[in-house]
């Protein structure tokens, strides 16, 4: 069995380990355009901020090709598929037959529309190479820049870079920061702590101009205020990177769709990450999910299916766990109801930047987010996924030590008891 | 039974001995005279309130023909035993009669001691030069017998009366002493369950002095009060049983004090204060007055007791009722039991029955006697 | 594999199993007095959760399909081949606490005495026998055994 | 139904009881006793609710531990009748003696006549059973002493003027349950742990049933009991004694 | 007060209930922290029930209250750096012989209080210990002692009424013997009802009952219904209260124990406060939950000894003859002839309680003043009831302040078929002795209700540890009676010659039927 996989991050690694779970046999070829070892790509904000070190960027062990007898073919990108040949075919000129194929090329950046683009010193923020280029700007005297997005990519750039001790403008469409994951509150108390470390946010705001030459000099925002500075980062999030199945007859939505197997349309064929839509919990609908933890699932799902045992996605989770200095926050699922079959219980300490908000519908949660206080959040997570019902401990949710204590006693012997969880 | 032990018993060495127990009384308030089987019957059907080791008749009207005599029942251990104790009799005593009470072999009863009756009176100049009245002297010299003499135990000194008694239950103890043969007009009787083997005849009831006779259930726990008050007086508490002391009680409030029973009554099962708050200012000095100088005669702890006397009886419960008792009436028939089947038992259809009241007696006087 | 379990209704709250647990990940396993007194105290890996009268302690139930390890950025996270057990890498660890969101036992703590990293229990992997949780419970409401 | 009838005339108590506990296990539901006299336990070893009709006066611990038995008595009743009884009914149509209903606790004791001393003494309840003890004529001191439930009623039927309806000492100790008393109480005779009230309409209901069922047992005219007023004693607290101790 | 610490509370606490005055109560004990050691775990303020340890949040400190202390010891054992002590609080009162702290101290709490003294476990006076003052025998070349490591050892007892004679008819026995119950080692766990006890503490004894061959007894408390199981290790108990007694309980143990009185307070009843009266309490006594459970100090139907007999045989009755019937009295001054009275009223067992005895809760002066010590109780029980011919129609079971297997051993020479042990029970289930039961808030988890305390008491380990005290006891009585050149334990009982005194007057020694060291 010949199993290939494009892409080296979570979801490809994810096939790697979901395979090995059932095949110890098959061939499994690895393919990716960076020619690293498989890394983290939420470490380059750690790796940027001087947290990370090089060695330390590494996803898994730098012997996991050699454990998991894989043969990586690095800094080669795959160009084109013949799905009827089965055989991925690699800038080198090589093709690569396959008997069971995984796209997992993730997402790149979403780069809006904007008078400028062209100049040097506009960097992204999504790969090593993004953050080594922006590293070596900064050494080379950057002093000033500017972030366009304050969602989860743009956030994280900030606090790398004003570590690093630039000048820091974020500027964001929408009316607070992690608009997609934080509501009013929570974001006033984010942007509070992120202005104290000694960023600048322009909020409602976007970048309508880049000036400059050949260098960036600074931007024109669509209000017509001009920020100088010398560097821009667009860092407003990903879409899928279909770019490889284009017109193969593989059916791509927003991003490639799967089944609940994760396969394609096309047989043989799985795609996982950011690079393909899932089926999402809590919102009950197939979209795109560009994080981390789904992206392995899918990938691990995909790997054993693609070894031939059956398996199911069970559905992602929106969810996030952030941190700014020492505010941590995680939040998952629907933070920002929209209609009264919610029920929104929260609590809020500015003072200490503690919040802590539960969404409830029908009396099952489907969101939160917690902030500072986010011990044992995951027990929250557990009961979305599982669509319990919290009625008899609904008064102990907003408690910072809510835990096992509350469940019923047979829950919560059921739970901790039993064997293999 | 072992004899040894019981040697031990004559010789007035044994400690005290609580028991608990059965009673039942019966007169006829005319005088008539019946045998003794009744009464029998009455306490052999409460055969489970005792335990084998004591049981006891008091029987009135038995020696019409004795009247003025002085019926001595005597236990004696041996032969020589009577010889020394018949030497101090016959000292004080005119003996008219003197024989061995004839009984009859049965079952369960056995090693009786020897059994004497004597018909006595007080030899007059003895009587005379003692300076006490007859009955005192007859009393002194019971007990300087029953407290001096190895071997020798009065246990019955009344006129036309007698008390028969003994190691066995009540049932067996009639059938031994042939009670169906003697006829009175007035009988109690007592079923015991001592709370160790006594073997001493003497130690069951009915405890007698003189006419005074009495049966008893319960155990008091006033005793060493009640008998140090009566050493003072002259009483010698030799046999260490509730019975005994009540006895006295009754002989010393009564005969010596003169009281009328209802206040002897009134002094062993006294009112409690909260009672006597209540009574009017006469009635509350007065037994004020008998709670404070007889302090030491009240009989605490659980009784039930029937005194007989050649008058009649009484039949009394403690102050606050902890031993049971049983009233019944028929015709010129009183009746009073521990429990109502053993009055039942010969009395099938009573005109009335009644459980009497904690600490109120119930008096049966004989017809044409005022007084106990 | 072998797991710990509480049972409840013996766990007293004394809160041993927090404080030898502290002792066996610290710097002085031998020595409670020096773990506690001396550098950075770590944080226990076991919860002892309680509501009068109810208490029990909790730590990583090393599930099966451990949703930390996938959950996990860098890679920390895993399950050790050979014992089963999940263990966190605390070299690479970044404190993302992504980790955190994921354990629904909430078994998972921020150990912010040194280095942010998460916490939990490795079932004392180091040394031998009964994780020091389980030694050290002076009512046995801590067990230490396989479990279907 | 199967009835069987035993004469009881001179047989000793356990000879008495091993028949009756033949008879039950031969399938007699109603076993007739004769000539009853002072056989003590009857009814305590029966394994079975059967009904057990006496004629005669039967011994103490009538029914002692008994569980769901009926044991109607025709003439009057000793010692103990009840004595630590869990369910059944004993009807006893004459008088009877002292500590009746000890402990009881459930079941129900009706008494035709007068009572004797420490009467429902320690009666309790628990959960659905409620001991109820009816007493037609009047009690000796203690009544109801240590009560710590149930229901305990007595009619004082029958008794001279001015005479009351209970000794001394009613309800002394009582820490439970509810005496209804049929006539005035004379408050110097009470225990000082027990309070008199008036009756509420749950009383009267509850009274007004129970009533109705022993007057029926008893073939009196309810009506005429009705005649005079009720009054209900309750404990002033289910810990009487809950201040007497110091810690030493 | 919060912020003022332990001074203001203990201020608060010098106050009498009810009114404002100081109380003048001083700490009995002092807690001695060892700063050096102490890691302000908090271990200690999470064990303490009595809240003597504070947790000081301001200071992050662990500090305490001398005065809430009772020496328990839960701290000390818990403490993982062994930094806890506690001491005798040094405070003293002048000398004077006649006016000890103790006795000053009791004035000012019923000062205080108007209340009786209320006392638990057993009396603490210093009354000779006859125990103490008995020595045994043993076998030098005459006759050879036993190695009971490997030589047969037998130590099997039954409890129950002997008949006189045994009939037998053509070789086979022609009358079944009254029931009895059989003993594998001569000593089982006294009556402490579930109540007074928690029910894993009778759970502790229940199981190490049945794992050793012997009996727990369920004292006046009911019997809860996870110990049905184990009834032919029970002895279900009838009490004045007669709490939980129903037919149904009656036949759920092997044998019934009735209890006229307990050897830490004879002649009084019980009370057990109503808010120990918890659900489980209230479902197994069968009475209302919260309300104070009384038992009287007498049985009400039993006024007189043939009282007595009505209660055995209406216990037999319920029954069906088939289990033995004990009764438990109070070592008190006329103990011989009531006993006696028992057996003659038909008590298969009779169980005699000494003075020494524990209780979860006494008057203070009654557990201090009423009663006779075990020993010479149990002398004089046994040589009256041989005196009398009838100690074989009954078995003697003896307790109150039996301490270890000698003392067993020495009760089985003077004459007991074996003993019941209570004090000695709970402390191998945990008991420190601090003898403050009564306050319902037992730091072990034994004589207490509160579910927060009950589950401290695991009882899988107290079933383990009871268990162990009983083996343990048994092979050092087989050491014990090996020595002597005895092989079995009937061989021992009532052979006083195995017995001398020493230090003992001769009364004391007549008294106990034996002869003085060196005779």
């Amino acid at each position: 069995m010949d199993y290939v996989i494009i892409g080296n991050s979570a979801a490809a690694i994810g096939s790697v380990e979901g395979i090995r779970q059932i095949d110890r046999e098959g061939r499994i070829t690895l393919i990716s355009d960076e020619p690293y070892h498989t890394y983290s790509r939420p470490l380059i904000s750690y790796w940027l901020a001087g947290k990370v070190t090089e060695d330390k960027m590494t996803y898994r062990d730098k012997n996991f090709y050699e454990v998991n007898n894989i043969t990586p073919i690095l800094g080669v990108k795959a160009e084109a598929l013949d799905l009827k040949g089965k055989t991925v075919k690699l800038a080198s000129g090589e093709a690569v037959p396959y008997d069971k194929l995984m796209i997992a090329t993730g997402g790149k950046p979403v780069i809006p529309p904007m008078e400028g683009l062209d100049k040097k010193g506009i960097f992204s923020f999504l790969k090593y190479d993004d953050v080594r280029e922006i590293k070596e700007a900064v050494s080379g005297g950057k002093k000033k820049a500017v972030i366009i997005g304050a969602g989860l990519i743009g956030t994280k750039a900030a606090e790398a870079l004003v570590k690093l001790g630039l000048d820091l403008t974020v500027v964001e469409l929408a009316g607070r920061v992690l608009p997609a994951i934080l509501d009013h509150r929570a974001a006033s108390i984010v942007q509070g702590y992120m202005e104290n470390m000694g960023i600048k946010f322009e909020l409602n705001s976007t970048v309508a101009k880049v000036l400059g030459d050949s260098e960036v000099t600074g931007v024109v925002l669509n209000n017509g205020k001009e920020i100088s500075c010398d560097m821009l980062v667009i860092a407003i999030g990903v879409r899928p990177n279909t770019d490889l199945v284009t017109d193969t007859g593989i059916l791509v939505n927003r991003g490639i769709v799967v089944n609940d197997k994760i396969e394609t349309n096309v047989s043989d064929v799985y795609a996982a990450g950011d690079v393909s839509e899932g089926y999402a919990l809590i919102w009950d609908s197939v979209m795109v999910l560009p994080l981390l933890p789904n992206a392995y699932l899918q990938g691990e799902t995909a790997g054993r299916n693609m070894a031939g045992e059956e398996t199911v996605f069970p559905g992602g989770l929106v969810m996030n766990a952030i941190g700014f200095g020492d505010l941590p926050m995680v939040t998952a699922g629907i933070v920002n109801p929209d209609s009264g079959e919610y029920e929104v219980l929260s609590n809020a300490d500015s003072e200490n930047c503690s919040y802590r908000k539960v969404v409830l519908r029908n009396n099952c949660i489907i969101g939160f987010i917690l902030l500072n206080k986010i011990d044992r959040a995951g027990i929250l997570t557990g009961l979305m996924k599982e669509k319990a019902d919290v009625s008899a401990y609904k008064d102990r949710l907003l408690c910072s030590d809510f835990g096992y204590i509350d469940f019923p006693e047979e829950v919560r012997k059921s739970k901790l008891g039993r064997g293999a969880a | 039974m072992n004899f040894k032990w019981q040697v031990n018993i004559m010789e007035k060495k044994y400690p005290r001995i609580p028991s608990g127990c059965a009673i039942s009384g019966i007169m006829n308030k005319k005088g008539e005279r019946f045998s003794g089987t009744d009464i029998m019957k009455s306490i052999a059907l409460m055969h489970d309130r005792s335990n084998g080791l004591g049981g006891g008749f008091a029987a009135y009207g038995i020696y019409p023909e004795y009247s003025d005599h002085y019926a001595l029942h005597v236990f004696y251990e041996s032969l020589s035993n009577r010889v020394s104790a018949e030497e101090f009799i016959n000292e004080h005593f005119n003996v008219d009669t003197s024989e061995m009470i004839h009984t009859r072999k049965v079952k369960g009863i056995s090693n009786p001691p020897l059994i004497w009756r004597y018909f006595v009176q007080p030899k007059k100049n003895k009587l005379h030069s003692s300076e006490l009245t007859e009955e005192e002297y007859v009393v002194r010299c019971i007990m300087r017998i029953n407290s001096s003499y190895e071997g020798c135990y009065i246990f019955s000194s009344g006129k036309n009366m007698g008390a028969f008694k003994g190691v066995g239950y009540p049932e067996d103890i009639g059938e031994f002493y042939r009670l169906e043969e003697y006829k009175g007009y007035l009988w109690t009787a007592h079923g015991r369950f001592p709370t160790n083997t006594p073997g001493w005849w003497g130690g069951a009831h009915p405890f007698t002095l003189l006419d005074w006779s009495i049966v008893h259930n319960g155990e008091i726990s006033s005793y060493h009060a009640n008998a140090r008050f009566l050493e003072m007086f002259g009483y010698k508490c030799t046999l260490q049983t509730d019975t005994e002391v009540i006895t006295y009680i009754f002989d010393f409030l009564m005969r010596k004090n003169g009281l009328p029973v209802e206040l002897a009554v009134s002094t062993i099962a006294a009112p409690l204060w909260k009672e006597i708050e209540r009574m009017d200012e006469d009635r509350k000095e007065l037994i004020k007055a008998l709670r404070t100088v007889y302090s030491s005669l009240l009989i605490n702890g659980p009784f039930s007791i029937i005194l007989g006397t050649r008058n009649g009886i009484v039949a009394l419960n403690d102050r606050i009722k902890l031993r049971n008792m049983v009233a019944a009436t028929k015709g010129d028939f009183l009746y009073v039991a521990s429990e109502e089947s053993g009055i039942r038992e010969i009395c099938p259809n009573p005109e009335n029955v009644w459980v009497p009241k904690a600490g109120e007696p119930v008096i049966g006087l004989m017809e044409g006697v005022k007084e106990i | 594999m072998k797991r710990v379990y509480a049972k409840e209704e013996a766990c007293v709250g004394c809160r041993l199993c927090e404080v030898h647990c502290i002792v066996a990940h610290s710097k002085y396993p031998d020595n409670i007095i020096k773990a506690f007194r001396k550098g950075n105290r770590p944080a226990a890996r076991v919860f002892v959760e309680e509501n009068k009268p109810v208490s029990f302690a909790l730590q990583c139930r090393h599930c099966e399909d451990a949703p930390c390890t996938r959950a996990c950025i860098t890679g920390a996270m895993h399950r050790d081949y050979h014992s089963g057990a999940v263990i966190n890498d605390e070299e690479r660890c970044v404190g993302c606490w992504t980790c955190i969101i994921a354990c629904p036992y909430g078994a998972i703590r921020r150990d912010e005495s040194g280095k942010k990293v998460a916490a939990k229990c490795d079932l004392c992997s180091a040394k031998e026998g009964e994780p020091a949780c389980v030694a050290n419970c002076p009512n046995d409401a801590l067990v230490f055994e396989e479990r279907q | 139904m199967m009835e069987k009838t035993i004469d009881a005339r001179g047989v000793y108590y356990r000879l008495l009881n091993d028949r009756i506990q033949e008879a039950v296990k031969d399938g007699a539901t109603k076993i007739i006793l004769t000539g009853v006299n002072g056989q003590r336990y009857i009814g305590t070893r029966v394994d079975r609710p059967v009904e057990i009709e006496i004629e005669g006066v039967p011994g103490n611990d009538l029914g002692a531990y008994m569980n769901g038995s009926t044991i109607i008595v025709r003439d009057n009743g000793q010692d103990a009748i009840g004595n630590t009884m869990n369910s059944g009914k004993i009807v006893i149509h004459g008088h009877a003696g002292d500590v009746l209903g000890y402990a009881m606790r459930g079941g129900k004791l009706f008494i035709r006549g007068d009572v004797g001393y420490r009467v429902g003494i320690h009666m309790k309840e628990y959960g659905a059973n409620i001991p109820i003890l009816v007493i037609g004529g009047s009690a000796g001191s203690f009544l109801g002493e240590y009560m710590a439930g149930g229901i305990l009623v007595i009619l004082g039927l029958n008794r001279k003027p001015g005479e009351p309806v209970a000794g001394d000492y009613l309800g002394t100790g009582m820490h439970g349950g509810v005496i209804y008393l049929r006539g005035n109480v004379d408050e110097a005779g009470l225990g000082k742990e027990v309070a008199v009230f008036e009756l509420d309409a749950a009383d009267e209901e509850r009274l007004e049933k129970l009533l109705c069922e022993y007057c029926r047992d008893m073939d009196i005219d309810y009506e005429e009991v009705r005649e005079e007023k009720f009054v209900k004693l309750v404990p002033v607290s289910r810990r009487p004694y809950g201040n007497l101790y110091t810690h030493a | 007060m919060g912020s003022q610490g332990g001074r203001a509370r203990n201020w608060a606490d010098g106050r009498g209930e009810g009114n404002m005055s100081l109380n003048y109560s001083t700490p009995e004990f002092i807690i001695e922290r060892n700063n050096d050691r102490c890691i302000d775990c908090r271990v200690c303020v999470t064990q303490c029930a009595n809240e003597a340890h504070i947790y000081d949040e301001e200071e992050d400190k662990v500090v305490s209250d001398d005065m809430k202390c009772i020496n328990c010891h839960r701290c000390v054992v818990f403490c993982p750096t062994r930094a806890l002590s506690v001491r005798k609080h040094p405070l003293e009162y002048r000398e004077n012989a006649s006016w000890s702290g103790h006795d000053i101290n009791t004035i000012y709490k019923q000062a205080a209080s108007g209340g009786i003294l209320l006392a638990g476990m057993g009396t603490g006076k210093k009354y000779p210990i006859y125990w103490d003052h008995l020595l045994l025998n043993a076998s030098q070349v005459t006759n050879p002692s036993i190695d009971p490591l490997r030589e047969p050892m037998e130590l099997k007892t039954f409890l129950g009424r002997k008949p006189e004679t045994l009939k037998i008819e053509n070789g086979r026995l022609a009358e079944k013997l009254p029931p009895q119950l059989e003993l594998e080692v001569p000593i089982m766990f006294a009556a402490m009802s579930f109540g007074s006890i928690s029910l894993n503490a009778h759970k502790s004894l229940a199981r190490a009952a049945e794992e050793v061959g012997s009996f727990f007894n369920t004292g006046e408390g009911g019997l809860h219904r996870e110990l049905s199981g184990y009834g032919k290790n029970t002895i279900v108990q009838v009490a004045s209260g007669r709490f939980g007694v129903h037919s149904e309980y009656l036949n759920a143990g092997a044998a019934i124990e009735i209890k006229i009185g307990q050897g830490a307070k004879p002649g009084i009843g019980g009370h057990l406060p109503g808010e120990k009266v918890g659900p489980e309490v209230s479902l197994t006594r069968m009475i209302p939950l919260g309300s104070d459970a009384i038992s009287p100090a007498p049985h009400h139907d039993i006024y007189s000894i043939e009282d007595l007999r009505q209660l055995i045989f209406s216990l037999k009755e319920a029954t069906n003859y088939e289990k033995p019937v004990s009764v438990k009295i109070a070592a008190v001054h006329n103990v011989a002839a009531i006993a006696s009275g028992i057996v003659r009223a038909g008590a298969d067992i009779v169980t005699i309680d000494g003075f020494r005895g524990g209780s979860g809760a006494t008057p203070l002066r009654t557990r201090d003043s009423v009663g006779i010590p075990i020993e010479t109780a149990l002398a004089a029980v046994d040589s009256r009831l041989r005196q009398e011919g009838i100690r074989n129609q009954a078995s003697l079971v003896v307790s109150g302040s039996i301490r270890n297997s000698s003392d067993v051993v020495k009760a089985v020479a003077l004459g007991a078929d074996a003993v019941n042990i209570g004090t000695a029970a709970l402390i191998a289930l945990g008991c420190h002795m601090c003898q403050k039961c009564y306050t319902g808030k037992c730091n072990w988890g034994i004589a207490t209700q509160d579910p927060n305390l009950t589950k401290r008491l695991n009882p899988d380990i107290g079933a383990r540890r009871a268990a162990n005290l009983l083996r343990a006891w048994g092979h050092e009585i087989k050491e014990l009676i090996g020595g002597m050149g005895i092989n079995a334990l009937e061989s021992l009982r009532g052979n006083r010659l195995m017995l001398r005194g020493i230090g003992l007057n001769e009364k004391e020694l007549k008294i106990l039927g034996i002869k003085a060291a060196g005779e």
